[in-house]
């Protein structure tokens, strides 16, 4: 679904992300885990068309991303929440939702999926006239991974879902990924807590210095520890 | 070493074309004139540049500490004090009192600063024309007298000039001397980001203070040798529209390079003087240099031409502070 | 309560209440400006006083009804700020610390329009007025009040409601909101930015434009209005927040009514002091502004 | 620089060799600086339009020409002064004329007085531009605070102990005339309330308009400018101010105009008009010119203007050896005793050359698109002597 071939950063001399390749498949949940300044989020941003990369290529469904600009991505089914989770702060949770929904052209399926959201979350629900920024942590992301969902998305990208929260909360983070796997939607999670991301993803890659040092399955990814301790 | 060496000649230079031109005009005291209206716009954007260029405030109630300065020392030498020694106090009073309005400084970050010291030039216009009993109100205070000499002649002519190039030489060596200090170091720092320079032991507050109070005497020492070389002044002659063209010499010449604001300086300070004759294009004309330098050069004369030299710094810069969309 | 107090009552409401409108409608322009694309418009009173006596032009010089006159200037806005916005704004969208080359940029506007101004206009008058655009005088019990002035009034807040409505409960308000309160993303939620930072160049424009109007519809104006305005807008925008449209609209009214009341307990001088000063005052306790995000 | 130095020495030259050749066929300049830009450019502007109509006349055939340098000075004292010091170093002008604002003629005055040009000011109404000690400033508008002394006369002959709302605006000029009010109205038995000042920049006067209905005053005396006068005297009349009762010091046609027909039974002062008693033949040219070249009435400012050149031409024609000498060039001014070409009215300049004072007030009627009729209503000549105007305004 998602074909990443070469992709390459550059701020000035400083080098971000160098050529990776990196592919995620139909109704996958695959994981990114890196360590700080890996080029994790640079990447997120190629992907939604924030920056635009040095060399490379991003494929989405055989479709070549790099004319396409950022605001018409996530017309093309790509809903990116971003690190910081990329809320409004001064709007209420409802107006936050419909900013989710931006890109929909039916009002029916933005009541729809607004339902969902409430569904999936229901504190949202109670809280939907708040204004986003007054929210705790946890229900922030909430608020953001419903965003991200708000747009029917076929391929649906979270950077750090897990950071600045409790562990407690990860783990409620967690079981709410693993609820949308049975979903069948495709998913491209990007995170430091590697636990987490193995909990979730079926195969991960491992990210530092803007190169790709290891990919596998979670599951052997999570037999051998040492690998992960060695890389990050 | 060689770049030491080759930065004074710079110096060298400007200082000689600064004392020859009085020299060279003395036969015509238009010329003279504005070539010294123009070393007043050499210090004040020097010294805005400090601030500016060095430490990353704006602040646009420059002109209005130039006036305090002017009043308060043709206050004093109205009162039977020597032009020097009211001067010296005069600039130092308007220096302390350019502290204190850089107070909010402290609190505000970038832009919002800039705004508010347009307010309180406002502020200090407003007082200028209110506070009738000391400033003479809005009817100024004319036949200002020249400032006496030590042996009972006054400063008149070319002397009157010479002076100024020296001043505004002192000036530009002053801010060179800052720039290379560790004082200098302190509020570039400052200026790329203050949290960062607060977590590396650096005092923001105090050096802040101490940036506005130099820069303060930039402005106060000429505003006090401006009002008897002009012999005329009024709330008008230190408004927001000073403190404007005084920063945007700044931005036009090039801030937070020694240079660019002189160049600045003696490119638009004659401006509206040489377009006297043509005064229905002149603030035309003045617009747009203004917005041709804004779009082609955007780090103004100095800085364009510099970065024109290493192409790519920009557009990373560019990439890093707002992404393509 | 008698007559005279009853006169002075209702005429401190009625100025501060038109001066209020006006004021937020303009600050409303400019944050609006300010919030999405960082621009702080220096030329935003020359604007207005372009929106003054372009409305005098048309209704004075070529006859036109005062009310089409000012639907034609309000229009105008529109292609003057595409055309700005082609040439000049959109060249710093991706410029870092673009909201110092746009403030030099406006200020080389301002020059440009103020020059402009005074060898056309300048030349004519030093005073403009326009013809009513309601003849007549109401009476609020003792207190008459100039029909004209109503209208203005009254279409300055409908303008307001309609821009607050517009902003809060429609798709493109949203997005605009949006913008000003996280860029990057709105852009990933699908909201084109540099289409909102057009929009809302436009909109501002257009909104100082019907400050303008009004403004000149109510008062006569001669060129000196163009910096006051320009400095009162920024203070307001200051106090309220930049980017905060509510900011805007409540401290415009609060601004106007402050130069009402205090015209009458004090000298306006010390009322213009002592609202600057309360604007410092606010600034070093509530640095970005009282509704500020 | 090396350029303008090769110029400069180029012209420094040929100014020696003029001055050593023979000075009498050269025109005589005179430099005029006004404000042809910024915010008082109207004022200038319109004195220009006075001036280009009486240049027609100024040099008849066989007399020594008489050459105006216009420059512009921005409304601002530091480029006025620039220009006062160009055109008395660059182009040896025989005097300075031109400014119509405060600001600036101020400037001038301290440069004029200090370098010995003389100068002569068409519009500015400030009394310190001629006060006591002035050798070389000539001013033609009256007194400013002189208008104040003349008003008070004309309502205590309308109506003796009358109550008078006095209604001015925070500048200088207007605080000038005020003051002459304030001093003058108790002598003859007027009472002033309320007293209300507005700070520049002001554009609201509702509520001051209703505190002077409040103290049924019965005249209104409003002393502004610009908008802000235009928008008082509207929100005055809004609230039932009767026209009649109000009184401008000085008004210009725009403004009248700008007040159509509720302007009916206004009052002016210091006003030129097609209606004066004493206009002359030429007086009526020059206003029917003006009317055909500008498309409105003249006011007071393009009549001095008129004629600042009348008397410059009269001064020389009367002292030939004048043309080339500034000193004999300020005495000619000094002595002169003349009449406004286009009134009748004397023009005699005290010892530190203020003029002589006539006021006069013209109430308007039947305001057109651009036209209107007025009356002559009152008429005064008098002495500076009469109020202290100096010690009222420092």
């Amino acid at each position: 679904m998602l074909e990443i071939s070469g992709i390459t950063i550059r701020y000035g001399p400083f080098l971000a992300v160098n050529a990776i390749d990196l592919r995620v498949n139909e109704g996958e949940i695959v994981g990114i885990v890196g360590p700080n300044g890996a080029g994790k989020t640079s990447l997120v941003k190629a992907i939604g068309g924030i920056v635009r990369p040095d060399a490379g290529r991003i494929v989405f469904q055989s479709r070549d991303l790099s004319d396409v600009p950022a605001h018409l991505r996530i017309g093309l089914g790509i809903s990116i929440v971003p690190e910081g989770r990329g809320l409004f702060p001064r709007m209420s949770v409802e107006e936050n939702l419909l900013m989710g929904g931006y890109a929909l052209a039916s009002a029916e399926e933005m009541a729809r999926n607004i339902e969902r959201c409430f569904a999936l979350f229901p504190v949202l629900a109670e809280r939907r006239r708040q204004a986003a920024g007054t929210l705790s942590g946890g229900q922030q992301q909430m608020l953001a991974i419903s965003i991200g969902l708000m747009s029917t998305p076929k391929l649906f990208v979270l950077d750090e879902p897990s950071l600045g929260l409790a562990p407690i909360v990860i783990a409620e983070i967690g079981r709410t990924l693993r609820k949308l796997r049975e979903t069948g939607l495709t998913v491209l999670l990007i995170e430091q807590n590697a636990k987490l991301t193995c909990s979730v993803a079926q195969r991960i890659y491992i990210l530092t210095s803007g190169i790709v040092r290891h990919h596998d399955t979670a599951d052997r990814v999570m037999a051998s520890p040492e690998v992960l301790e060695h890389l990050i | 070493m060689t770049g030491l060496m080759r930065r004074w000649l710079a110096h060298a230079i400007f200082a000689l074309a600064a004392f020859a031109t009085p020299l060279l005009l003395s036969g015509n005291r238009y010329f003279a004139f504005i070539a010294g209206i123009t070393f007043f716009s050499v210090l004040w954007a020097t010294g805005m540049n400090l601030l500016y260029g060095y430490t990353g405030l704006m602040p646009l109630m420059f002109g209005g500490i130039a006036g305090i300065s002017a009043y308060v020392t043709i206050g004093l030498s109205a009162n039977g004090w020597s032009f020097w020694l009211a001067m010296l106090v005069g600039s130092v009073a308007a220096s302390l009192v350019g502290i204190v309005l850089g107070l909010p400084a402290l609190r505000l970050r970038g832009f919002y600063f800039t705004l508010c010291s347009l307010v309180i030039q406002t502020v200090i216009t407003l007082a200028f024309v209110y506070f009738v009993n000391l400033t003479n109100g809005d009817v100024g205070i004319s036949h200002i007298p020249l400032p006496e000499l030590p042996g009972g002649r006054q400063l008149a002519g070319t002397a009157y000039e010479l002076v100024l190039a020296t001043i505004a030489v002192i000036g530009v060596v002053v801010l060179t001397v800052i720039v290379e200090s560790s004082f200098g170091r302190r509020l570039t720092a400052i200026r790329e980001d203050d949290g960062l320079a607060e977590t590396l032991g650096i005092n923001v507050t105090r050096q802040k203070l101490a940036a506005f109070f130099v820069a303060s005497l930039f402005a106060s020492v000429g505003g006090a040798l401006y009002a008897p070389y002009v012999g005329f002044i009024s709330p008008r002659s230190f408004d927001v529209l000073l403190s404007l063209n005084i920063w945007v010499m700044v931005a036009f010449g090039g801030r937070g390079t020694i240079w660019g604001p002189v160049i600045g300086a003696v490119i638009l300070a004659p401006v509206p003087f040489v377009l006297q004759d043509y005064y229905t294009i002149k603030d035309v004309v003045y617009g747009l240099l203004i917005i041709g330098v804004v779009v082609l050069l955007p780090g103004g004369i100095v800085g364009g031409v510099k970065r024109k030299g290493r192409a790519d710094a920009p557009a990373a810069v560019a990439k890093q502070a707002a992404p393509v969309r | 309560m008698s007559d005279t107090t009853l006169i002075i009552l209702l005429s401190t409401i009625t100025t501060g209440l038109m001066l209020g409108l006006i004021f937020s409608l303009v600050a409303v322009g400019v944050t609006i400006i300010y919030g999405s694309i960082w621009m702080p418009n220096a030329a935003n009173g020359q604007f207005f006083l372009l929106a003054a006596l372009f409305a005098w032009s048309t209704s004075v010089s070529w006859g036109l009804q005062p009310a089409l006159a000012a639907l034609l200037v309000i229009g105008s806005s529109v292609p003057l700020s595409y055309a700005l916005e082609i040439l000049l704004v959109r060249r710093f969208y991706d410029v870092p610390n673009r909201n110092i080359s746009y403030f030099v940029l406006t200020l080389g506007i301002t020059q440009i329009l103020s020059g402009i101004f005074s060898i056309t206009y300048g030349v004519w008058s030093d005073q403009f007025q326009l013809p009513p655009l309601v003849p007549g005088v109401t009476m609020l019990g003792p207190f008459p009040i100039a029909n004209n002035r109503l209208a203005a009034m009254l279409i300055a807040a409908v303008l307001l409601a309609i821009l607050f409505a517009l902003l809060r409960f429609h798709r493109y308000g949203r997005a605009l909101r949006a913008v000003f309160q996280n860029r990057d993303a709105a852009a990933l939620r699908g909201v084109n930015v540099r289409g909102i930072y057009r929009m809302s160049f436009v909109l501002g424009n257009a909104v100082i434009f019907a400050g303008g109007v009004l403004f000149a519809c109510a008062y006569s104006f001669d060129l000196t209005i163009a910096w006051t305005m320009a400095i009162t807008a920024f203070a307001i925008m200051i106090i309220g927040g930049p980017g905060s449209v509510l900011g805007a609209l409540v401290i415009g009214i609060v601004f106007g009514l402050t130069q009402a009341v205090a015209s009458i307990f004090a000298s306006p001088t010390i009322a213009a002091f002592a609202y600057l000063g309360a604007m410092l005052i606010i600034l070093l306790f509530r640095p970005s502004g009282l509704f500020a995000r | 620089m090396q350029k303008g130095y090769k110029i400069l020495a180029t012209g420094c030259a040929l100014a020696l060799a003029l001055s050593t050749t023979a000075l009498a066929h050269e025109p005589v300049k005179v430099g005029f600086v006004t404000e042809l830009t910024g915010p008082w450019s109207f004022f200038g502007t319109s004195c220009i339009a006075g001036l280009k109509l009486a240049e027609r006349h100024l040099n008849p055939a066989g007399e020594r020409k008489i050459e105006f340098e216009v420059v512009d000075d921005q409304t601002k004292s530091d480029h006025a002064l620039a220009a006062a010091r160009n055109l008395d170093v660059q182009s040896k002008v025989i005097a300075l004329s031109g400014p119509t604002s405060s600001d600036t003629a101020l400037a001038i005055n301290g440069y004029a007085e200090q370098n010995r040009v003389p100068f002569i000011v068409p519009v500015a109404a400030f009394p310190q531009l001629t006060k006591p000690g002035t050798h070389y400033t000539f001013r033609i508008e009256p007194d400013a605070a002189g208008w104040g002394y003349a008003i008070a006369q004309f309502v205590a002959k309308r109506k003796p102990s009358a109550k008078i709302a006095l209604v001015y605006s925070d500048f200088a000029l207007m605080r000038a005339i005020a003051a002459g009010l304030k001093y003058s109205a108790p002598k003859v038995g007027l009472k002033i309330e309320p007293e209300i000042v507005f700070p520049q920049g002001t554009s609201d006067a509702t509520v001051q308009a209703a505190q002077v209905r409040a103290a049924h005053p019965d005249y209104v005396v409003v002393i502004g400018a610009g908008g802000f006068d235009n928008t008082l005297t509207n929100e005055l009349l809004d609230i039932g101010i009767k026209p009649d009762q109000i009184i401008h010091p000085y008004g210009i046609t725009t403004q009248v105009l700008n007040w159509g027909q509720r302007s009916v039974g206004s009052y002016y002062g210091t006003f030129f008009d097609a209606n004066l008693d004493k206009l002359t033949a030429e007086g009526k040219q020059f206003v029917d010119q003006f009317r055909t070249q500008n498309g409105r009435p003249p006011s007071y400012i393009e009549n001095y203007c008129y004629t600042t050149a009348y008397i410059i031409r009269e001064a020389i024609d009367k002292n030939p050896s004048a043309a080339d000498d500034r000193e004999k060039f300020r005495d000619a001014i000094s002595a002169l005793k003349t009449k406004e070409p286009t009134s009748g009215i004397p023009i005699v300049f005290d010892k530190n050359g203020a003029r002589k004072e006539y006021m006069y007030f013209m109430q308007i009627k039947d305001v057109q698109k651009t036209d209107y009729k007025s009356k002559q209503v009152f008429y005064i000549d008098w002495n500076p002597e009469a109020i202290p105007v100096y010690d009222l305004v420092k």
